[in-house]
């Protein structure tokens, strides 16, 4: 190990964050430049299953939430694109590796939204399980992303209690159509929001570098055992059910029983194969390719001003 | 025309402008040519949908029937509809979306400083908030347009065909019939010959800046929205739109 | 599964399948690359939604709840049709309205051919009806498979993008769930494999005869469709279709 | 006079048809290259105002009527283009003419439809002012186009009809709501309607001509007599109004008393400047525009077949 990278690890051991200017292994720069371009791309795409209901939200309240849902959403992409610049990363690069289908992004954005409801579940469960990853985020060892974390955590809570209201809502006070719609909707969500957590740990190869370095702070099946055991007595109090037969409690573990998740889904999704995968991609690249002159015209525009001004 | 129908006729206007216009925006919810874009079109989006309901709500207590701003909203056919019919337009490409944005937004924040003095309270409650918003939306899209308008030559030729595409739509915006000049009399709308001339003003100022060559002043004007006569496009956007509250109309909370 | 609630089921399949292919087909009134077009287009689609009233009747008369086959047309929710994935596809360009329509005509011969021996002497008849008409639908999409696989460069790479595109929705085309399998049983729906394996026999020939990759068996399929799991189309398709009804609840005429 | 053009003029003269392969004078074919091209398009554009309500027809039953009389009107548009080439023009030139705007249609279709009754109106009144044209145009004087208009009549009426049909159940049968819709639909098309029959007789120059020439068999102004003292008492039998105040029975003519049509809005309207005309032209230029590829591919399939028989 060389002086430069004792130094780094003992900061990373005694908990101080590593800044742009410090110095630090190529192979932690990669792998939060792929972390992070992730989690910016997950918002991004994130706004698409989300933008299917937004122009039907059945109320002016209901609207407005899921406007301002998705104006955060963009917002945390921006938020996390900048971080991700300080590490060197070109946004342009990242979103190109996107829309090649080399880079990734939650795979949870791959499924469809297919009734009113899926805006609370995707709320509460898709949110809820992303809060459950960034809240240990926030610990991680580089600053600007452990930074964006607190900032994005905190709007995400309040997203997902919104999306939680909207299930409890229609539970409470739904006609018996709309509570088969929430009913419906966890049927469909469960299993995807459970692989939001990623492989088991023992098919989770890169894991113990990142353990190590902070930039992960708890194993996949630890986060996903968190985010049952929180998720569970909620649903309860919903009153609906999840597509889960084994879902019990463990008095011995204290903890929930589950049953195995699809695999086989989860590596299709992953692969390219899950109902939406395509059409994600083809949308946001349609965006970015149609934007291209709009994009053009801004910067020589803005180049056109600065001669102005320099001649002025 | 008694002054009350009058009132509800306009606040209608304001408000189903601001809602469709809303609507269009919430279109291209993941479709923009930015990131930054997404957020700031949302964030205008949001705007407009906010200031919809208040005109509704405000609407909807004067109509006195029991119907709310979402009754208002959702449960009107396109001939009940009074918005300009620019706000209806298809969002086109990026040119078309900031000319109808800038076309309505000109409109939008001189009406709004005429509304922020008006002598109905509520109005100008709602319009001296509403206004802070629109501010910065008319700062944006005349941004806009001086971008595309002065940037490259493929967007200069976008913004003008943008500019020409809408223009017949404008007339609509400076043309005062018998509810505004009624409500201008009283002194709830602003003066009706002001705006046109301030309209006028800023959107020559701009468009000159912008390298854009203006529309002929006599040019053909298509007119009818804010009297209920619209686009083949409204239907659409409403049958959409309306999906969830006509398909489930025992729901009473969503 | 008893048995009355699976027709139940397969007859809005058929129902659905046809009406909402109908209506994709409706939507390119006046958009159709020839006046031919237009007319033997908007024909198909006559068809379609005539076939589909008459499974709609039956379903409904068999259902016996005094929903009518209006009813089931315009007052079921996405989740309540049960229509083949592929249908509810948008029409993209001429290459994927032609393939979408190849590979489902295909589906429809085979199926009305199986129906019009069934031992449901209602569904028998609807299908040997339907069966002269899908003939013709199914000999003039082979057709256009043909002439944009082996036409020019452009249109057989059209055309090739097109059948990798839609490909994803061929596997519900031909894999039998409970429904189909137990109406077999009951000699009422064909033979399920034998329809995978006439399906898979045209489709190579013509594919092949047009010049195009054949895709591969074990390609991964998105399914769900016949069971009520549509794709985020649908949903939009019905808001169109069913605005009048849904939002003048007190007509009963049209 | 030449001997050809006597000979000609006799023939019209004793209503014997001129057929394709007769002679005519130049201007005669001119002008019906014209007219039935106008006549062609105006059936292909008319079919835009229907689809725009084909895909929300509120019941199966009126859902396929619609269907069957937009398919017709592509029949009738093909038919035309026929006859109209049995004149020597072609009909990729005349389409282009349409496309820039150099080739009219029947200016009706440049208003927009705005409520369902528009497709009982639209059958009523468009349809119904068509075919009285037509029906005189049933004897016009060139043998193609007098045959088209045969059939064409035969379907039309059809269609007047079921549109006058969907009018009068949804004035027996409907909610307030719906006769509103009827009253809405009819004072929106009631003048463009009238102004179908063109100028008046005192602005109608190329009259004459036709007349002599028997394309045109009576003027404008009486059709558009013919056509009110047809219609009226549908109307009062529908129980709806007309916009016009002047409308009145006039013992002494035998004839309705109408107002003044507004000239300014027909020509407007004829100059490019009604509601649709931009959207008609454009939705028909991008069709064969966005096809250019897919008749191309016709076109080269087969040749490429013609090539295999001839080798075979």
């Amino acid at each position: 190990m060389s002086p430069e990278e004792r130094n780094f690890q003992e900061k990373i051991d005694a908990e101080v964050k590593i800044e742009p200017k410090n110095w630090m292994p190529e192979a932690y720069r990669k792998t939060l430049i792929r972390q992070i371009s992730q989690h910016a791309h997950s918002e991004v795409v994130g706004m698409l299953p989300e933008g299917n209901w937004v122009t039907r939200a059945p109320t002016l309240k209901r609207k407005l939430q899921l406007m301002a849902k998705i104006q955060d959403e963009a917002g945390h992409g921006l938020y996390l694109y900048s971080a991700m610049e300080t590490l060197g990363a070109s946004r342009d690069e990242e979103i190109q590796k996107l829309h090649e289908g080399k880079a990734k992004y939650s795979s949870i954005f791959n499924y469809p939204t297919l009734n009113w409801a899926d805006m609370g579940t995707v709320g509460w469960l898709v949110d809820g399980a992303a809060i459950v990853n960034q809240v240990v985020l926030q610990r991680t060892s580089y600053g600007p992303y452990s930074r964006a974390m607190i900032r994005i955590c905190k709007e995400e809570s309040f997203h997902q209690r919104q999306g939680y209201q909207i299930l409890l809502d229609l539970m409470r006070e739904g006609t018996e159509e709309q509570k088969q719609m929430v009913q419906d909707s966890i049927n469909r969500l469960w299993w995807p929001s459970l692989m939001m957590f990623g492989p088991s740990d023992d098919q989770s190869p890169n894991s113990q570098q990142s353990m190590a370095w902070k930039i992960k702070r708890k194993s996949n099946d630890e986060l996903r055992q968190m985010f049952i055991d929180q998720t569970v007595p909620q649903l309860e109090f919903l009153g609906c059910t999840a597509p889960d037969p084994d879902l019990k409690w463990n008095e011995e573990r204290g903890h929930y029983d589950f049953g195995e998740i699809d695999w086989q889904e989860f590596y299709d999704v992953l692969k390219g194969n899950g109902p939406c995968n395509r059409e994600r991609i083809e949308t946001r690249k349609k965006a970015i390719d149609e934007g291209t002159w709009v994009r053009q015209a801004a910067k020589a525009y803005a180049e056109k001003q600065q001669q102005k001004q320099q001649a002025a | 025309m008694d002054q009350q129908h009058a009132l509800q006729e306009y606040l209608l206007r304001l408000g189903d402008s601001s809602m469709i216009l809303g609507q269009r925006l919430c279109e291209l919810c993941g479709k923009a040519p930015a990131v930054e874009e997404e957020m700031a079109l949302m964030n205008v989006a949001l705007d407009l949908v906010g200031q919809a309901r208040n005109w509704y709500e405000y609407a909807a207590e004067l109509e006195g029937k029991g119907r709310s701003a979402d009754d208002l909203a959702f449960r009107r056919d396109a001939h009940e509809y009074r918005n300009l019919l620019m706000v209806e337009q298809p969002n086109g490409d990026y040119a078309v979306t900031m000319a109808r944005q800038f076309f309505y937004d000109t409109w939008h924040y001189f009406t709004l400083q005429g509304l922020a003095n008006s002598a109905d309270e509520r109005i100008a409650g709602i319009a001296s908030k509403a206004l802070k918003e629109v501010t910065y939306h008319l700062r944006r899209s005349a941004e806009w347009i001086k971008r595309l308008g002065d940037g490259t030559e493929e967007s200069h030729q976008r913004m003008q065909d943008a500019v020409e595409l809408l223009w017949r739509f404008t007339g609509e915006l400076t043309t005062a019939d018998e509810v505004d000049t009624s409500l201008e009399a009283a002194g709830i709308a602003p003066n009706q010959q002001q705006l046109a001339s301030d309209w006028q003003g800023m959107v020559k100022e701009v468009l000159t800046e912008a390298t854009l060559e203006l529309q002929p002043e006599d040019a053909w004007m298509y007119m009818g929205g804010k009297q209920g006569t619209h686009t083949e496009h409204l239907g659409f956007i409403l049958a959409e739109m309306q999906f969830l509250p006509r398909a489930y109309p025992d729901a009473t909370t969503w």
